[in-house]
């Protein structure tokens, strides 16, 4: 039996990459990956807990997460294409028409 | 014959929802077969829904009491909104009301309250869209009914009892905004503005569904009353994984109401969004995610010792930041953004000043973040209804250049742009002053005296700013003579949050009643 | 041990692929790579007897949102980007920070579980043991006790269909 | 007849912002109408208060005149209005001065008038209101809401750097006026919490413990201190003084800065600490600000190039002489410094309007484009000089009887304190006198000046009635003492018991003071009456 | 009870005549033709004589005992109770109430008397003058303020009157409004009058603080209640600032710096204000005052000092002036010193005295000089009269008369008043006797210098002038033919025991001055007539020892002046400069400016001319300017600063606001690492 915490450090893992990610990429694609990440290692985090718990309410949690990030990949892609149409790029840090 | 899966008496608790949900449907259906030139059709029917949805909401209360005696939720006593307004007593202190849904959802004051504000700030958006959608040449029945959906979202923030709702919720409304902002394809600071926070907010979202993760393993459970229970019950105070886990999700939700220094985006997403937008997320996504940071944190009260002073900082550094980038700022959005940054570490500030009473919530406070919330949906909306009304073809009148002259060129619209100014300053008679008043007595009454001062103080920076608006609306000479028109949906819009900002700051008596009972509080 | 051997090399697999996502200068590469960790996520799930969560990870992930993914990188494909920057300026400041935040949560955790004795960290191996193939009582929680959820995700769905769909599409 | 009986102060109130209602209404085009009108109802707000002259009873203790109304229950904020004899005075400069300034802009005033007349009546119903206010959240209120059309009036009719001064005015009204509003709240929530009733609340102040008090003063302090202005919050004044329009700056100088000395009177005073180190220490403070002031603004007057900014600045310095009348806590300190801010509204307001006759044909305010007026503008001449005579405290004009009883009252509590006090009395001679010498004296120099017009009838309208009242009040001031005597009396008795009871009995009673009325007295001594021999007490006839 | 006698009763009207017409001129007296404002103006003051002589016949009737009448109109200031330094509870009033006792029975007699006469004297002097009424206007006014002055039975109201009649000072001095050294001399007299009234002031205060009144008639029995020593610190306190006022007021050292310039204004003024009325005003409230001098010794020799140093001192700085109008100036500041040095030895009776007869021959002199000036078409250089006895007769004889008057020769006016101050001096201190005794010396030289050089020896006059000296109209000659018996006999009623006289006058104040609390009666006691004899010989003889050089100097040895001038230059430039006093205040304020002025530049202009030649004038002005600089770079500055800097801070506030999102996202995770952190602080 692995002890829960091994599952907590797993998923801290991730999210800490994915936070990397996010603050460092220049490419928007791959920061909504990074983000993707993040969200998975939330569902390690709520099947783990699942699992400990002995009840399925962290699955359907994890379900409903899975179903966020499925959302939001979907307008974040749309909304970097209608950005990409306008701007001729994906990178992150020329996205600064708004500042200050 | 009753269904497996749930009691059929129990629909009349999403019947708002469900009826701003089936609008919105109507509309994406009904887009499809109108002309470019008819598509103000979208936005009436938008306003119908809003309207049955209120009416629904409206008498819920009365309904429910009738009909649902008895039935799960009986247990709470729940008066009309009639009820609310005249000041009759609440019999339960805290958050009465009808749970549904197996618990996840509890319609009460609070709900009914924020709804209230949810749907008014959704309908005036609505009325202010209409006219600046058309010029922007991106007329589509989607916009409404995403903003609809954004509502429902909303909505169950604020029912919401269960993490999985309020993080549906919220979700809902986030990404329905995200469209929203970005709903200028074609502009590329509605791009921008739209993609940053897509990421910012899928980012925040992230970490805070962390903090559900980990919130969920320490309770093993989703409820909210049974986590605080759990939390009372078995963790000390300053448990290090409560506090984790308060921290991720206060994070996330703090970025939802842009406090410092979560903030960052919403000086570029106001000035990117479409104003209207902009005015619809500064109130509407402000407000519900209070909704559901209170919610939460009356959850997280029995480590309140804990983050207290994280909440009182913030707020410190929210007005801080606010008012000190507002200052300098030369285009009016994104200097409303900086003052709504400020006006959070207001309402935060009422947060602190509610917790901080030795047993139960501080009821002055409550009454404060009520209220303070209520006339910010239309003070805030009346600014930016200003701003809206300067649009025209080709200027987009959100530069403080743009408003210069406005009192030789519609004087009733710069006597409202003071009107509205004052209010977001706090001077009196007008509703600001009365929000604010509140968030100082009860600062007073929990001894928070320094954090008043601040307060009061940044009334004063907050004025000069408000007021470089005033001075380019009233005191220079126009660039050009052109009046702004106003549409009929514009008046309506105008004249509803003049009345309120007006009405609530010199005869505040209703609107305080209204306030108590979002908390269901005796006084 | 085999949920030993299961979960390590699974979770192995899933912190070196994420590692690889954000380090990969192609998208594509990264596309690839977050696809081996939503796979290996999806390991971990079935090590953790979520069978159902399992098949939907890797369909709903791997089948369709990666699919997205990949598509849009075709779409927007730019040759370019393979010449630039991977990193931002602000890299070692934000490895920095979240090493930090890493460290500190690590921390947290480590120190709930060997001094403060949390709840969670009580709970017995006998409970865990109980949870048996559970796609059953998934879906008996889904629309039963978490009907509204369900519901509302309906409404999530259709926001981010329409919002997918304006944001996309060419025309007006 | 009842109901205006019953609710004077209330038809009082908002005389004047009916009069801004109904010119709302009146269209942009009718320009006479708006000054015709504005003038109609600045007048009728000083006929309707004049009702209360005759039915105000000096000498009975408490309020009258008294209206309540629920307002905001839920707070316990009532529509309560009340007058004392202080609040009276004040109120009736109010109304005259608001006519008198409303009548001056008659022909100054051509940009914009109907929003000046709109603005002005409601700038007077705002100050109205602060003195009237008996719960403490309507005063805040009225006390917040005047800053706006003063906002505008310098704002939008000042001259060059209007901007910058009004908006300065605002932001220090407004800081000091924040900190006040949490002075209000503790009071409120440490009283109870269920009433702003001010006399309710003022009771209730006083079993406060003293550091509380000494708290809530200073936070009342700034507010009123930026109003008055004492000495280290006085820079706004100048600039607001000098940019505003002539109106503007009657009514700032004449009655906005009164504002700040009422409070201390009404709010300050009870919440002076009964200890007496704490209580001494802040009323050392107080006075050595306000002589600090008197003397300071006295010289800064010497060098002003500008009229307007010169007399705002001799603002600073008989502000400061009342901020003293009122610490020193004396009845005479207290009523002198009554009558001085009613002098200073009368002399000021009238200095203001004769650098706006002068302004109105010259366009300038520098004392150096002038000289040798006397010459052209005789009568104008005289009445200047009059009014001159009066801000310096010449004796039987105004400014004499509020200075010396001021420094009447300071003398009994410390005399080097009225030695300073002094000190600006006679530096007060000299700045006016020069401002006067500069102007008027001499050989018409420029040429542009040879030719001004003398006073025209309204320009005397509104000086004359001035002039008047410097002279019975300089005269005849009696009337005046006895509406204050008994306001005075509870100030006093609450703020400074000691006053009263402190009497000691070792000195042997003289049989000096007659207590009763002179008229009685009119024979002391002669003809055929009872001798009264020098070596005795004259007091023969009492 | 008998009703009160008419002109008793009606006292208060004495003041109001005057009133009326100032208020009429005011009013009307543009319009008005000069005949009728000279009617107007001359008449009511003549009406206000005509009462106040009545008033003062029906005083005269009353048993010595009695003659006090007090008449209170209404209260003034009822400002309310008060404490007295002694504890005792009072309510403050001061009265609008007139008071006729035989101090201000000759006084009043004095003012309205003179007045008239100058007021006659005026028709014909301003008859040619522009702002005729004006000037009537003010006078009356002057009339109405000093009248109060004298009658008012409460310091308060005297204080009206004070203040009253320097502003009337200020106006008449000023009236060449459009010359600006008359401008500059009027301000100057006001604002040194202000720093005198300013101790009055607080001389007031400290009054009515110790005392509890301000009444004059209660002051007596105030004092006799308030066991007060003689010698209290508090009384010689109240003694010394009413002093600073008189100094002030009546020009004595060290605030006499006024005065002389206040010859500014038109002649008739300085007769009625700066010679006969308004500069004695000191000499009467401190003899008004006398109860409380007579309880601090202390104070009144500091008086008698101060009284003799400035007689002896403005009468050498009168040795060698030129202008006539100056002479008469220094010579009037130095009989005020006389006047003060009567009150300060105790013969306060003798120092009113000298004050009435000082009020008719000064008055004569200021007026014949006027006529000279008239008749040399306003000519006051003495250096460019002379010979002119035969050309304007009347006013030569006459102003002989008020000559020998002011020289003290036996019997005229003078000799008597001034006989009796001597006497008392010595009595009491003769080393200040001796000064007085030069200073007699002194007066007869000048004023003979005066005579000899205008009336007598060679035509000085230009040429052109030549032709149009005339003797003055009527209406100037009368008056000073009545001044001039009124010079010659006015003493007569003080005629001195020791010479077989009665001194009526000195008995009529008696009542008044009288030396009531016990301490001082042993100085009633005299001297042996002897004594008396002798020093009235010798002050006779220094009188003609005086004139007699004169004679000598300035008719037969002219060129001698000029010699002696020559051979002490530094002594004489030193008189002729003033002592330099001017220059002194100058220099102490002012000229550390000068100095730097020439080495700098710009700054000399702006600080000699600003306030006129008031040397304070510097001092305030410099502070004046770092009070400016305070308020703009310090107070002001420091709002502005904080403004700017909160202007300021708003700029690295944005510069956060990159624009990029991973540096959103950044903060985001620094807050939350922050909330972590804070956690380590918690739990310590």
């Amino acid at each position: 039996m692995i002890p829960v915490s091994h599952y907590l450090f797993l998923s801290l893992a991730l999210f800490i990459i994915g936070v990397v990610g996010v603050l460092t990429r220049r490419n928007v694609i791959i920061i909504l990956m990074s983000i993707e990440l993040i969200l998975n290692a939330v569902n390690i985090n709520l099947v783990a807990f699942s699992r400990l718990f002995g009840s399925v309410n962290g699955q359907i949690f994890a379900l409903f997460v899975i179903t966020d990030a499925a959302a939001e990949a979907a307008v974040g892609l749309g909304i970097i294409i209608a950005f990409f149409r306008n701007r001729e790029t994906v990178l992150a840090d020329e996205m600064d028409l708004l500042k200050w | 014959m009753p269904s497996p899966f749930f009691d059929i008496r129990e629909f009349p608790l999403i019947q708002p929802e469900a009826e701003l949900a089936l609008f919105g449907v109507a509309i994406l259906l009904i887009d499809t077969f109108l002309e470019k030139r008819e598509k103000w059709f979208n936005a009436a029917t938008a306003l119908v829904g809003v309207g049955f949805s209120t009416l629904t909401l409206v008498g819920l209360p009365d309904f429910l009491v009738r009909n649902l005696q008895g039935f799960a939720g009986g247990r709470f006593a729940i008066r009309g909104l009639a009820g609310m307004m005249r000041g009759a007593e609440a019999a339960n202190p805290g958050f009465p009301g009808f749970p549904g849904f197996n618990g996840t959802i509890l319609v009460d004051h609070f709900f009914i309250f924020f709804s209230l504000i949810f749907l008014a700030a959704t309908a005036l958006v609505i009325l202010l869209s209409v006219r600046y959608m058309e010029i922007e040449d991106e007329h589509h029945g989607e916009y409404y009914a995403l903003m609809l959906f954004a509502t429902v979202g909303m909505m169950f923030m604020a029912s919401g009892v269960d993490l999985i709702v309020q993080f549906l919720g919220l979700e809902t409304m986030a990404i329905s905004f995200y469209i929203l902002a970005g709903f200028l394809r074609r502009e590329r600071r509605s791009n921008e503005g739209a993609l940053k926070y897509l990421l910012l907010g899928a980012f925040s979202s992230g970490v805070l569904a962390y903090g559900f993760s980990i919130l969920f393993g320490l309770t093993a459970s989703t409820n909210l009353f049974d986590i605080r229970a759990v939390l009372a019950r078995s963790y000390k105070p300053d448990d290090i994984l409560v506090f984790l886990a308060f921290v991720t999700i206060a994070a996330g939700l703090f970025f939802k109401v842009a406090a410092v220094p979560f903030h960052q985006w919403a000086p570029d997403v106001y000035e990117g969004a479409p104003t209207s937008i902009t005015a619809y997320v500064s109130v509407a996504s402000k407000t519900a995610s209070f909704a559901l940071l209170l919610r939460i944190l009356y959850a997280f009260e029995p480590s309140k010792s804990l983050w207290l002073i994280l909440v009182a900082g913030v707020a410190v550094a929210s007005m801080t930041i606010g008012n000190l980038a507002a200052i300098t700022q030369s285009n009016v959005k994104r200097l409303m953004a900086y003052s709504s940054i400020s006006h959070v570490g207001y309402i935060l500030l009422g947060v602190v000043a509610a917790y901080s009473q030795e047993d139960g919530l501080n009821a002055t406070a409550l009454k404060g973040i009520a209220f303070y919330l209520l006339v910010y949906a239309f003070m805030n909306t009346g600014a930016f209804a200003i701003v809206i009304l300067l649009r025209r073809q080709g200027l987009i009148g959100d530069e403080l250049e743009d408003l210069n002259g406005l009192y030789k060129r519609s004087p009733g619209a710069a006597v409202l742009l003071l009107i509205f100014m004052l209010s977001l300053a706090g001077i009196p008679p007008t509703a600001g002053f009365l929000g604010k008043y509140y968030i100082f007595l009860a600062l007073i009454e929990t001894k928070h005296y320094w954090l008043a001062v601040f307060g009061v103080l940044y009334v004063v920076p907050a004025l000069y700013y408000y007021f470089r608006l005033v001075k380019h609306a009233w005191l220079t000479e126009p660039a050009d003579a052109l009046r702004p028109s106003v549409t009929f949906g514009q008046a309506v819009a105008l004249a509803a949050t003049v009345l309120i900002t007006l009405g609530a700051g010199i005869y505040p008596e209703p609107f305080a009643r209204l306030a108590s009972f979002a908390f269901a509080l005796g006084r | 041990m085999l949920d030993s051997v299961l979960f390590y090399f699974f979770g192995g697999v899933a912190v070196l692929s994420a590692l690889l996502v954000v380090t990969r200068r192609n998208a594509v590469h990264s596309a690839v790579f977050l696809i081996t960790a939503l796979l290996a996520t999806a390991g971990i799930f079935l090590q953790l007897r979520a069978e159902f969560l399992f098949i939907v990870q890797i369909i709903l992930y791997a089948g369709g949102v990666m699919v997205l993914f990949i598509f849009v990188i075709m779409l927007v494909n730019l040759d370019v980007a393979l010449h630039q920057l991977k990193f931002n300026r602000q890299t070692w400041v934000a490895v920095i920070l979240a090493a930090a935040l890493g460290g500190m949560t690590a921390f947290a955790i480590y120190f709930a579980r060997h001094n403060q004795n949390s709840p969670v960290f009580q709970i017995p191996a006998a409970a865990a043991a109980r949870l048996e193939p559970n796609t059953e009582l998934v879906s008996r929680g889904l629309f039963h006790e978490y009907l509204l959820p369900f519901e509302i995700a309906s409404v999530l769905l259709l926001v981010a269909m329409i919002g997918a769909v304006v944001m996309a599409k060419k025309k007006v | 007849m009842d109901f205006f009986a019953n609710h004077i102060l209330s038809v009082v109130l908002f005389t004047p912002l009916l009069g801004s209602l109904l010119l709302l209404f009146v269209p942009r085009e009718s320009e006479n109408a708006h000054r015709v009108l504005g003038n109609l109802f600045g007048i009728l707000a000083f006929v309707v208060s004049l009702p209360l002259v005759a039915w105000f009873q000096a000498g009975k203790p408490g309020y009258q005149f008294q209206e309540t109304a629920n307002w905001i229950p839920s707070i316990g904020a009532t529509y309560h209005l009340g007058i004392d004899g202080i609040s009276f005075l004040l109120v009736m400069l109010t109304t005259l001065l608001g006519a008198i300034s409303i009548l001056s802009s008659w022909s100054a005033i051509q940009l914009r008038k109907k929003e000046y007349y709109i603005l002005f009546l409601l700038l007077q119903t705002g100050m109205l209101g602060v003195f009237m206010s008996l719960d403490f959240f309507l005063f805040y209120v009225f006390w917040e809401v005047m800053l706006v059309p003063m906002y505008f009036l310098i704002g939008v009719w000042g001259s060059d750097r209007r901007l910058y001064a009004a908006i300065k005015f605002f932001l220090y009204t407004l800081a000091g006026s924040v900190v006040m509003l949490l002075g209000i709240l503790a009071i409120y929530f440490k009283a109870g919490g269920t009433t702003f009733d001010v006399p309710t609340l003022l009771n209730a102040v006083a079993n406060f413990p003293d550091s509380l008090k000494v708290w809530l003063f200073w936070a009342f302090f700034f507010a009123f201190a930026i109003k008055v202005p004492m000495f280290p919050f006085h820079t706004w004044l100048p600039d607001a003084h000098t940019e505003a329009p002539t109106a503007g700056s009657v009514i700032l100088a004449g009655v906005l800065l009164k504002m700040g000395t009422y409070g201390f009177l009404r709010f300050s005073l009870p919440l002076l600490p009964q200890g007496h180190e704490a209580s001494h220490k802040i009323i050392t403070i107080m006075i050595v600000l306000s002589l600090v002031g008197i003397v300071y603004g006295a010289l800064v007057c010497m060098m002003q190039k500008d009229m307007k900014k010169l007399i705002a600045y001799s603002s600073v310095s008989h502000l400061g002489f009342c901020t003293m009348g009122i610490f020193v806590l004396t009845p005479l300190g207290l009523s002198g410094s009554v009558i001085q801010q009613i002098n200073h509204g009368i002399s000021t307001g009238a200095l203001f309007l004769i650098v706006g006759i002068l302004y109105e044909r010259r366009h300038t305010r520098l004392i150096s484009e002038f000289g040798g007026l006397s010459t052209p503008m005789p009568n104008f001449a005289a009445v200047y000089l009059i009014v001159s005579l009066s801000s310096l405290g010449m004796p039987l004009l105004n400014g004499f009887i509020g200075e010396f009883t001021i420094l009447f009252g300071t003398f009994e509590v410390s005399k080097t304190w009225a030695a300073w006090g002094t000190l600006g009395v006679i530096l007060g001679a000299a700045y006016l006198l020069w401002l006067y010498q500069r102007v008027m004296f001499g050989s018409v120099t420029n040429p542009a000046n040879e030719h001004l017009r003398d006073l025209n009838a309204r320009e005397y309208a509104t000086l004359l009635p001035l002039v008047a009242l410097a002279f019975w009040i300089g005269v005849y001031p009696k009337p005046l003492f006895r509406y204050l005597e008994e306001p005075v009396h509870e100030i006093v008795q609450k703020a400074n018991p000691g006053y009263y009871k402190g009497e000691r009995a070792a000195a042997p009673a003289l049989p000096l003071a007659p207590r009763v009325a002179a008229e009685k007295q009119l024979h002391v001594a002669g003809g055929s009456a009872p001798a009264t021999d020098a070596s005795k007490p004259a007091g023969a006839a009492r | 009870m008998t009703p009160t006698p008419y002109f008793l009763d009606h006292i208060w009207l004495i003041p109001l005549f005057p009133l009326a017409g100032a208020a009429l001129m005011i009013l009307l007296g543009r319009r008005l033709p000069n005949s009728a404002v000279s009617a107007v103006c001359v008449g009511s003051v003549f009406v206000s004589l005509f009462y106040a002589a009545g008033a003062v016949w029906q005083l005269v009737a009353l048993d010595p005992e009695h003659r006090v009448f007090q008449k209170i109109l209404f209260q003034w200031v009822p400002a309310g109770p008060m404490h007295t330094s002694a504890g005792s509870a009072v309510n403050f009033v001061a009265d609008w109430g007139f008071l006729l006792d035989p101090l201000s029975a000759v006084m009043a007699l004095v003012v309205t008397g003179v007045g008239f006469l100058i007021h006659l004297y005026s028709i014909g002097y301003m008859g040619h003058e522009g702002g005729y009424y004006r000037f009537f206007g003010y006078m009356n006014l002057f009339m109405f303020s000093m009248l109060t002055l004298v009658l008012a039975n409460n310091m308060l109201l005297l204080f009206v009157g004070w203040e009253g009649v320097g502003l009337c000072s200020y106006l008449l001095i000023g009236f060449y409004f459009l010359r600006k050294s008359a401008a500059d001399a009027g301000k100057k007299a006001f604002i040194v009058n202000r720093i005198g009234d300013a101790g009055f002031l607080l001389g007031i205060l400290l009054t009515v603080t110790t005392l509890g009144t301000i009444r004059f008639t209660e002051i007596v029995p105030a004092l006799a209640a308030g066991h007060f020593a003689v010698g209290a610190s508090v009384l010689t306190a109240i003694a010394l600032l009413l002093f600073v006022g008189a100094t002030g007021k009546s020009a004595q050292l060290p605030l006499y710096v006024w005065l002389p310039d206040a010859m500014e204004g038109p002649t008739p003024v300085s007769a009625l204000i700066h010679a006969a009325t308004m500069v004695t005003a000191g000499v009467y409230m401190v003899t008004r005052m006398n109860a409380i001098y007579q309880m601090a010794p202390r104070a009144l020799e500091v008086v008698a000092v101060v009284g003799a140093c400035t007689a002896i001192f403005a009468a050498s700085m009168g040795l060698v002036q030129n202008d006539i109008k100056r002479v008469l100036a220094y010579s009037t500041i130095s009989q005020l010193g006389y006047m003060f040095l009567a009150l300060g030895v105790g013969a306060f009776a003798a120092g009113v005295f000298h004050l009435m007869t000082h009020a008719f021959f000064k008055a004569l002199l200021f007026l014949g000089s006027g006529s000279v000036i008239h008749a040399l078409s306003g000519e006051q250089d003495m250096r460019k009269m002379g010979a002119l006895w035969e050309r304007i007769p009347t006013t030569a004889r006459t102003f002989f008369v008020a000559a020998l008057a002011i020289a003290g020769i036996p019997p005229l006016a003078g000799f008597f008043s001034k006989d009796e101050i001597l006497g008392k001096t010595f009595e009491r201190f003769p080393a200040l006797w001796i000064v007085g005794f030069l200073t007699a010396g002194m007066t007869a030289f000048y004023m003979f210098r005066l005579v000899n050089m205008t009336f007598f020896g060679k035509s000085r006059v230009a040429h052109d002038v030549e032709h149009h000296i005339h003797e003055s109209p009527r209406t100037m000659t009368v008056p000073l033919t009545i001044l001039a018996v009124l010079s010659f006999v006015g003493g007569w009623i003080g005629w001195p025991a020791s010479l077989g006289g009665t001194n009526r006058f000195g008995r009529f104040l008696e009542p008044v001055v009288a030396a009531r609390l016990g301490e001082r009666a042993e100085s009633a006691g005299g001297q042996a007539a002897s004594m008396e004899h002798l020093l009235m010989l010798v002050s006779v003889a220094i009188a003609v020892a005086g004139i007699l050089l004169a004679r000598y100097l300035y008719l037969q040895r002219t060129e001698l002046p000029g010699k002696l001038a020559a051979s002490w230059p530094r002594l004489y430039r030193l008189v002729y400069r003033k002592y330099y006093v001017d220059e002194i205040y100058d220099a102490m304020f002012v000229n550390r400016a000068k100095d730097l002025g020439t080495t700098l530049g710009a700054f000399d202009n702006a600080i000699v001319d600003g306030l006129g030649v008031n040397g304070a004038g510097w001092l305030t002005r410099v502070t004046s300017r770092l009070s400016i600089a305070w308020d703009t770079w310090i107070v002001d500055g420091l709002v502005n600063f904080l403004a700017r800097v909160i202007n300021l801070l708003s700029y690295p506030v944005r510069m956060i606001q990159s624009g990029l999102v991973s540096g959103y996202a950044l903060l985001i995770i620094l807050g939350v690492l922050i909330f972590l952190g804070y956690y380590g602080f918690h739990i310590r």
